[in-house]
């Protein structure tokens, strides 16, 4: 934030936000946006578990629990862990590959905006006759049989941030392709871009089939359309299929840039050179790639039939072998390093045996036949929360405390740091080991209580109380936060005093230009490479000091996303109330002038120029 | 600033569409686009495949019932969707030759022959609904209005695209920042054309085979 | 982001090859066309023939990929350089919509 | 949990998928071992304070013969796990048994056809004409198939002691089979416990079934039983019952004779007095009985039997008519002939 902001009044300080197009704004306001969806998600998650504690529970009725598990599914997918990844993504490749910006500033603005709404308007159903309550997957006949407009709010909801997200794909795509620094050549780039870009590309294929599912959900039941309906000759396989085609991927695009962040952190923290390189790339590329081919593992139970089956089954377990290529590459990477247990470190260190804990479950229900006993059953609560907690979610807490230096200028308060790590690691391995056993013994998941005396019960509590640990680790860490931003001390560059990326050679606080020249890239992990070369200033330039050319700020964005987010409504409330037509049309209405009006008039931005660069201030703000 | 650059015909370069970076980054992000648009045809054509002919028990109608009889029609507005393909390629000519006139005039042509193929859709979709084939009728006619429907908002979206283009610049003129939006608007349209290819060919010629 | 353009000014003679070069290129788009016309018109005329499906069918699919080939490679010069990325992500694309196809048209009626 | 439990197989299909079980978690726990190994290893010899604060360790690329043997051994160890589940795949699909017959064109083996409908099952002997519900009847020692079809919504069929589920679908049929190797006389509760696994709507929960698993000849004895005529009530507490039963309305959903066909509105309940449970999750008493007959809906949200008022002209049942009731229900059975 540069601190020009702060004199200004609030009014103006808002408006620069709404019409940000800057990308380490833009990382911020998917940082804060995401996290707060994250304590959202993680307050379902606790009533979830107070609900599960003790067998015959009351405390929630059924209805009202499928409608919060359904949303703590959703909302942490979709609203809290994309997000926040997108956050960190946007606020370090573009420095990482030495970019001004991203390569579309105007959409990246766009795309957050419609998460933003698009995840507004999933949660207002709360508020507005029920959540949805057919699980995050959706399936159609239940979709379809659900009373209320809960599924309609997940459909439109989803529909408007999916949009967002694929922009966002597209954009991050571009800016690797084409924005990287002279010198950075496509084996130079450090990891955390390496697999944003191949996330970036599950992207791009994997939301058109969710769009499309998603718009035939929409057509069935707001539309009159058929597509699941059976009686109508309609087929409900067709949505699981839509639906795991993007859901598999999906799980991709959380766990590889979560994969990014380690390598970042393990070379770091071990001052040591990321070992096997090219095969970490290579390995990365090929899960992006397998990613696609291996959907019905989540459909072994629907019948397809035993060939279908088997060949899903076997392309499934080929995953593991890439997987185990970046596990090991990681170990060897610390061994004969200088580990140094910080924060980030330790949260990766916390990584290795738990994701491979949860990724080999992966590799247990890839077995096809043993699948028909654990599908569905707390053995994959237990198998998904192991790679999400303990690969995403670890990962994002990891990146928090990393990157916080980066995108703020302070530190988190590392003390602090790692009794969060402790509450919440210990409690992720109380709550989630012992599902393994609970859906071994027959529990089935999506229950919302279960009777007594079946084996369950003091599993069942063990597991709530580990969740209570992560309550307690979280708050621990928004505690950690409030403080660090209270006292508000400068961390400088290079805060972990041995960062090896272009991004740690940025000065900080980062000027809203990036780098005053563009640098030029000497080989992998160039920051280090220039220290160790005894270069004081940490980086050699590609040009001479000359304009730099920056866009303009739009609120556009911001209408657009309103416009689809009125619209969504309309659509919604089709049929049952006679201003639904008008409202969806004067909703794309705005969404559509407002692409209009952005087109017709020319925006070329604005240069600073090379003399106000020279004094330290830099140029217009 | 380079926009206000006045390019004669020996000054306009090889490929303004990509002269510079940020003509070189619309270029590559509308391509990755269209690699997603490829996606979601694919997942609209597996739908329809699956969900072809089938309907509420003793359905009567069928591909071949329904696509037979409309086949030269089918036939006019291929050859009037491949024909603009040619003239927006026609108005790239101009383009990388720096006759502005030229531009506009192609892309006037295919925006007339686009709206041609448009009007010929709409007659069939009308058609199809007197019949009693509308939208809510079976699985079948959901997935065939959606498919077929889909590449016709494509039409409309491309055409409407089109032509705000052609109002914008008339004053303007050509330049690199204009220039790209031309030519992505012609892949653009060009990809609408491909995506023809394979409907007249899985959903009617196909299905009149049965 | 104007000031990466480069402005270079060709003399008469490269002009007028460049010129040609590109009255050549639409010739070819012509001829293009015209095949792109006459595949359409076979694949109607085959259909309308009333030969048997079986045979038909592949017929179709491999005029329609000829043509799609021909669109993307004149029309939307693939074939020109700096096309590389592009066509990797297009035919990435294509390769997965093909596996969704089959995979509708094999395990969704069973 | 015998009755309940994946671990405690208790039938072929299920020890099979047992045995892949062990066999992958054998194969898991090596991986786990072999990372865990290496990784406190380097945790214990690379800290800084071990290597010194000032060192800068050497910077390798990487190593192509560890990469290769790191991905050779993988596998080998996916290749270990992939032929038997390939194999158990296509046995355990394999359902051709279905249609065998005899010399006489009779049936050898019994096939069920599954029917689960919002919150309860329904069991059909399509071959001996009967028909059950929420408590499934099978023979022990031999390969039972089943049809498995859902009549609203999605559920899946499962019994963990003795196999893994498949999936009710709503648009089509799917096959299987199951063997049951052991009778569930001596069990806690006299029988095993059947489930559904795919999320269905609020009591989705509650839908249980249980499954009651006699010898060959109890069996035989069981269907004999089942198509003779309905055995008369007893008590005239119970001929009250049955005729409230009927005039009530109930009869409407709820066929009383076991001899049938599918496609019931309610569970058929000719073997209600046999049952484990009321509503299939309920303790079997006359309490809970009468509870779930006045208002379902505090039992099971969402499910499609309307309440004792809607179907009573707007009043509740006395307590005299839920006696009455109860004691006709109780008296039906089918075990007890
Ligand atoms: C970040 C998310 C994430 C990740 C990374 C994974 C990774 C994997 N997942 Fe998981 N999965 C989910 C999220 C994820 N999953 C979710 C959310 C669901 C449930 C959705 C729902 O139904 O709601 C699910 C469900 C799911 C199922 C369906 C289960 C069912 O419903 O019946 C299956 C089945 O095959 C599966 C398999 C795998 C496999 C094989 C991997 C592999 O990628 C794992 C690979 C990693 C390793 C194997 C460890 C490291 C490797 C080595 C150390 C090498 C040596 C190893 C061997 C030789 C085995 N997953
Ligand atoms: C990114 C994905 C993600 C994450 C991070 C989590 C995190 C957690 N999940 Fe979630 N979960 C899913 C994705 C995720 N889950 C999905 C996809 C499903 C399937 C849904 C479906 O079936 O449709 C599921 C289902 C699911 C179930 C199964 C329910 C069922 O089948 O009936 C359970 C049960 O234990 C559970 C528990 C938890 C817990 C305890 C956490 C914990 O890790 C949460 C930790 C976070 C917190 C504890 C934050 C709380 C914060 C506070 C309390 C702070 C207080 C506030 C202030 C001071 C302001 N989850
Ligand atoms: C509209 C149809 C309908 C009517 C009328 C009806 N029921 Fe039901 N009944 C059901 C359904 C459906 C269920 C299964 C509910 C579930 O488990 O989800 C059921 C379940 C039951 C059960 C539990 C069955 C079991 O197998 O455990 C009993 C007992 C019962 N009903 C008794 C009655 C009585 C007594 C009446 C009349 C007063 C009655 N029903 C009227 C539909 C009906
Ligand atoms: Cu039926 Cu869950
Ligand atoms: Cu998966």
């Amino acid at each position: 934030m540069s601190s020009l902001a702060q004199k200004k009044g609030f009014g103006s300080v808002l408006w620069d936000w709404l019409t940000t197009v800057d990308h380490k704004k833009i990382a911020i306001l998917y940082l804060a946006t995401g996290g707060f969806f994250f304590v959202l998600g993680g307050i379902e998650a606790m009533l979830i578990r107070l609900q599960l504690a003790v067998p015959d529970n009351d405390f929630l009725s059924a209805g009202l629990y499928n409608e919060i598990l359904t949303m703590h599914g959703t909302t942490m997918i979709f609203l809290a862990a994309m997000p926040i990844l997108f956050g960190y993504m946007n606020a370090v490749v573009p420095l990482q590959i030495g970019a001004r910006d991203v390569a579309f500033p105007f959409l990246n603005s766009l795309g957050f905006w419609l998460f933003f709404f698009g995840g507004i308007f999933l949660n207002l159903s709360w508020f507005m006759g029920g959540a949805p309550d057919a699980g995050w997957t959706s399936y159609a006949s239940l979709s379809l049989y659900s009373p209320g407009p809960g599924i309609d709010f997940y459909a439109l909801g989803l529909q408007i941030s999916g949009a967002g997200t694929y922009i966002a794909g597209i954009n991050f795509l571009v800016t690797i392709i084409n924005m990287r620094a002279p010198g950075m050549t496509y084996m130079r780039m450090p990891l955390f871009t390496w697999t944003t870009f191949v996330a970036s590309a599950l992207i791009l294929f994997a939301f058109p089939p969710l769009t499309i599912g998603l718009f035939f959900l929409i057509f069935d039941r707001m539309f009159g359309a058929n597509f699941f309906d059976h009686t109508m000759g309609g087929n409900t396989i067709i949505w699981e299929h839509l639906f795991w085609i993007f859901g598999h991927p999906e799980v991709y695009i959380l766990i590889l840039p979560a994969f990014g962040i380690f390598s970042e952190i393990f070379s770091l923290f071990s001052r040591k050179r990321l070992f096997g390189y090219s095969a970490m790339v290579f390995a990365t590329v090929l899960i992006g790639f397998l990613g696609f081919m291996v959907w019905a593992h989540h459909m072994f139970t629907v019948g397809l039939g035993p060939t279908a089956n088997a060949i899903f089954a076997v392309s499934t377990m080929a995953i593991a072998v890439p997987t185990g290529v970046k596990i090991f590459n990681w170990l060897l990477t610390i061994w004969g390093g200088s580990i140094k247990v910080t924060t980030p470190m330790l949260y990766g260190l916390g990584f290795i045996p738990s994701f491979v804990a949860g990724g080999v479950t992966g590799v247990m229900q890839a077995a096809a036949p043993l699948d028909y006993q654990l599908h569905d059953s707390y053995f994959i609560v237990a198998h998904f929360h192991y790679v999400i907690v303990g690969g995403v979610v670890l990962a994002i807490l990891a990146a928090l405390h990393l990157y916080w230096p980066l995108m703020f200028n302070q530190m988190l308060d590392e003390k602090l740091g790692k009794i969060t790590f402790w509450f919440f690691f210990l409690g992720f391995h109380a709550t989630f080991f012992i599902q393994h056993f609970l859906g071994l013994m027959g529990m089935p998941r999506r229950v919302f209580t279960f009777v007594g005396d079946q084996g369950w019960d003091l599993f069942n509590l063990i597991s709530s109380l580990g969740a209570i640990l992560m309550a307690i680790g979280v708050i621990i860490l928004i505690v950690n936060i409030v403080k660090t931003i209270v006292q508000n001390v400068p961390a400088g560059t290079d805060p972990w005093e041995d960062g090896r990326t272009l991004e740690w050679a940025i000065p900080q606080p980062v000027p809203f230009y990036n780098f005053k020249r563009t640098p030029l890239v000497r080989g992998l992990d160039t920051f280090w490479i220039e220290k160790q070369e005894g270069n004081k200033e940490g980086m050699s330039y590609a040009e001479p000091l000359s304009d730099i050319h920056m866009p303009n700020n739009s609120f556009i964005p911001f209408v657009m996303s309103v416009g689809l987010f009125v619209a969504a409504f309309g659509a919604l409330y089709n049929g049952e109330k006679t201003w639904a037509v008008p409202v969806l049309v004067i909703g794309l209405g705005i969404t559509l002038v407002s692409m209009g009006v952005r087109s017709w008039k020319d925006d070329h931005g604005y240069h600073i120029h090379k003399e106000d660069l020279m004094d330290d201030k830099g140029g217009k703000n | 600033m380079a926009e206000e650059i006045k390019y004669t015909p020996q000054t306009w370069p090889e490929h303004p569409e990509t002269a510079n970076l940020e003509g070189r980054n619309k270029f590559l992000g509308f391509w990755l686009f269209l690699g997603g648009e490829t996606v979601l045809f694919a997942s609209l054509f597996a739908t329809f495949l699956a969900l072809k002919n089938k309907g509420p028990e003793g359905m009567e109608f069928t591909t071949q019932s329904l696509f037979s009889e409309g086949l030269p029609l089918v036939f006019l507005m291929t050859m009037l969707l491949l024909t603009s393909s040619l003239t927006s390629v026609y108005a790239m000519y101009h383009m990388k030759n720096f006759n502005f006139r030229g531009v506009q005039t192609w892309m006037a042509v295919t925006v007339i022959l686009g709206l041609g193929f448009l009007l010929l859709e709409i007659y069939e979709f009308n058609h199809y609904v007197h019949l009693g084939f509308h939208y809510s009728h079976s699985a079948f006619s959901s997935s065939f209005f959606t498919l077929v429907g889909t590449h016709g908002v494509h039409v409309v979206i491309g055409l409407g695209w089109i032509i705000l283009l052609m109002l914008r610049n008339a004053k303007r003129g050509l330049s690199v920042y204009t220039a790209q939006k031309y030519y992505t608007a012609s892949l653009y349209w060009h990809f609408i054309d491909v995506v023809w290819v394979f409907i007249f060919t899985v959903v009617y010629l196909m299905g009149v085979m049965g | 982001m104007g000031h990466d353009t480069q402005v270079v000014a060709q003399n008469k003679t490269q002009f007028e090859y460049a010129r040609r070069k590109r009255s050549k290129a639409m010739q070819m788009q012509v001829v293009t066309f015209a095949i792109m016309i006459f595949l359409t018109f076979v694949a109607f005329a085959a259909v309308a023939s009333g030969m048997s499906a079986f045979y038909v069918g592949p017929v179709l699919l491999l005029l329609a990929a000829v043509q799609v080939v021909l669109q993307l490679y004149y029309f939307m010069h693939m074939s020109d350089k700096g096309h590389n990325v592009a066509a990797f992500f297009l035919y990435s694309g294509a390769l997965f919509g093909f596996t969704f196809v089959i995979t509708f048209l094999t395990i969704v009626w069973w | 949990q015998e009755q309940i439990s994946t671990l405690t197989p208790r039938g072929p299909v299920a020890s099979e998928q047992f045995n892949l079980l062990l066999l992958s978690t054998a194969i898991m726990t090596l991986v786990i071992i072999v990372v865990v190994v290496i990784y406190v290893l380097a945790l214990i010899k690379f800290r800084r304070s071990k290597v010194g604060e000032d060192t800068i360790p050497e910077q390798v690329e990487g190593n192509v013969k560890l990469e290769i043997i790191w991905t050779i051994v993988p596998i080998i160890l996916l290749i270990i796990l992939a032929v038997p589940t390939v194999w158990l795949t296509y046995t355990q699909a394999e359902v051709s048994g279905m249609d065998e017959v005899d010399a006489e064109g009779n049936k050898t083996a019994l096939t069920v056809n599954v029917t689960a409908k919002l919150y309860w099952w329904e069991f059909e002997y399509p071959d001996l004409g009967i028909i059950t519900a929420q408590e499934l009847v099978v023979p022990t020692g031999e390969k039972v198939y089943f049809n498995l079809k859902a009549a609203d919504v999605k559920h899946s069929f499962w019994i963990p002691s003795i196999g893994g589920k498949l999936d009710t679908n709503v648009e089509n049929v799917n096959k299987f089979y199951l063997q049951f190797d052991k009778e569930s006389e001596g069990l806690k509760d006299g029988v095993f416990y059947g489930k559904c696994a795919e999320l269905c709507g609020p009591s989705h929960a509650l839908m249980d079934f249980k499954v009651k698993t006699l010898s060959r000849e109890d069996f035989d004895a069981w269907t004999a039983a089942a198509l003779e005529e309905p055995v008369a009530p007893s008590s005239d507490l119970a001929v009250q019952g049955e005729e409230l039963f009927v005039n009530a309305g109930c009869i409407g959903c709820h066929a009383t004779s076991a001899a049938g066909t599918a496609g019931g509105q309610g569970p058929n309940v000719a073997t209600f007095g046999d049952r484990n449970r009321v509503a299939g999750y309920l303790e079997h008493d006359a309490e809970n009985l009468q509870n779930w007959i006045q208002n379902p809906q505090e039992y099971k949200p969402g499910n499609l039997m309307p309440s004792a008022a809607d179907l009573n002209g707007g009043d509740d049942f006395t307590q005299d008519e839920l006696d009455a009731l109860t004691e006709y229900l109780m008296g039906l059975t089918i075990e007890n002939k």
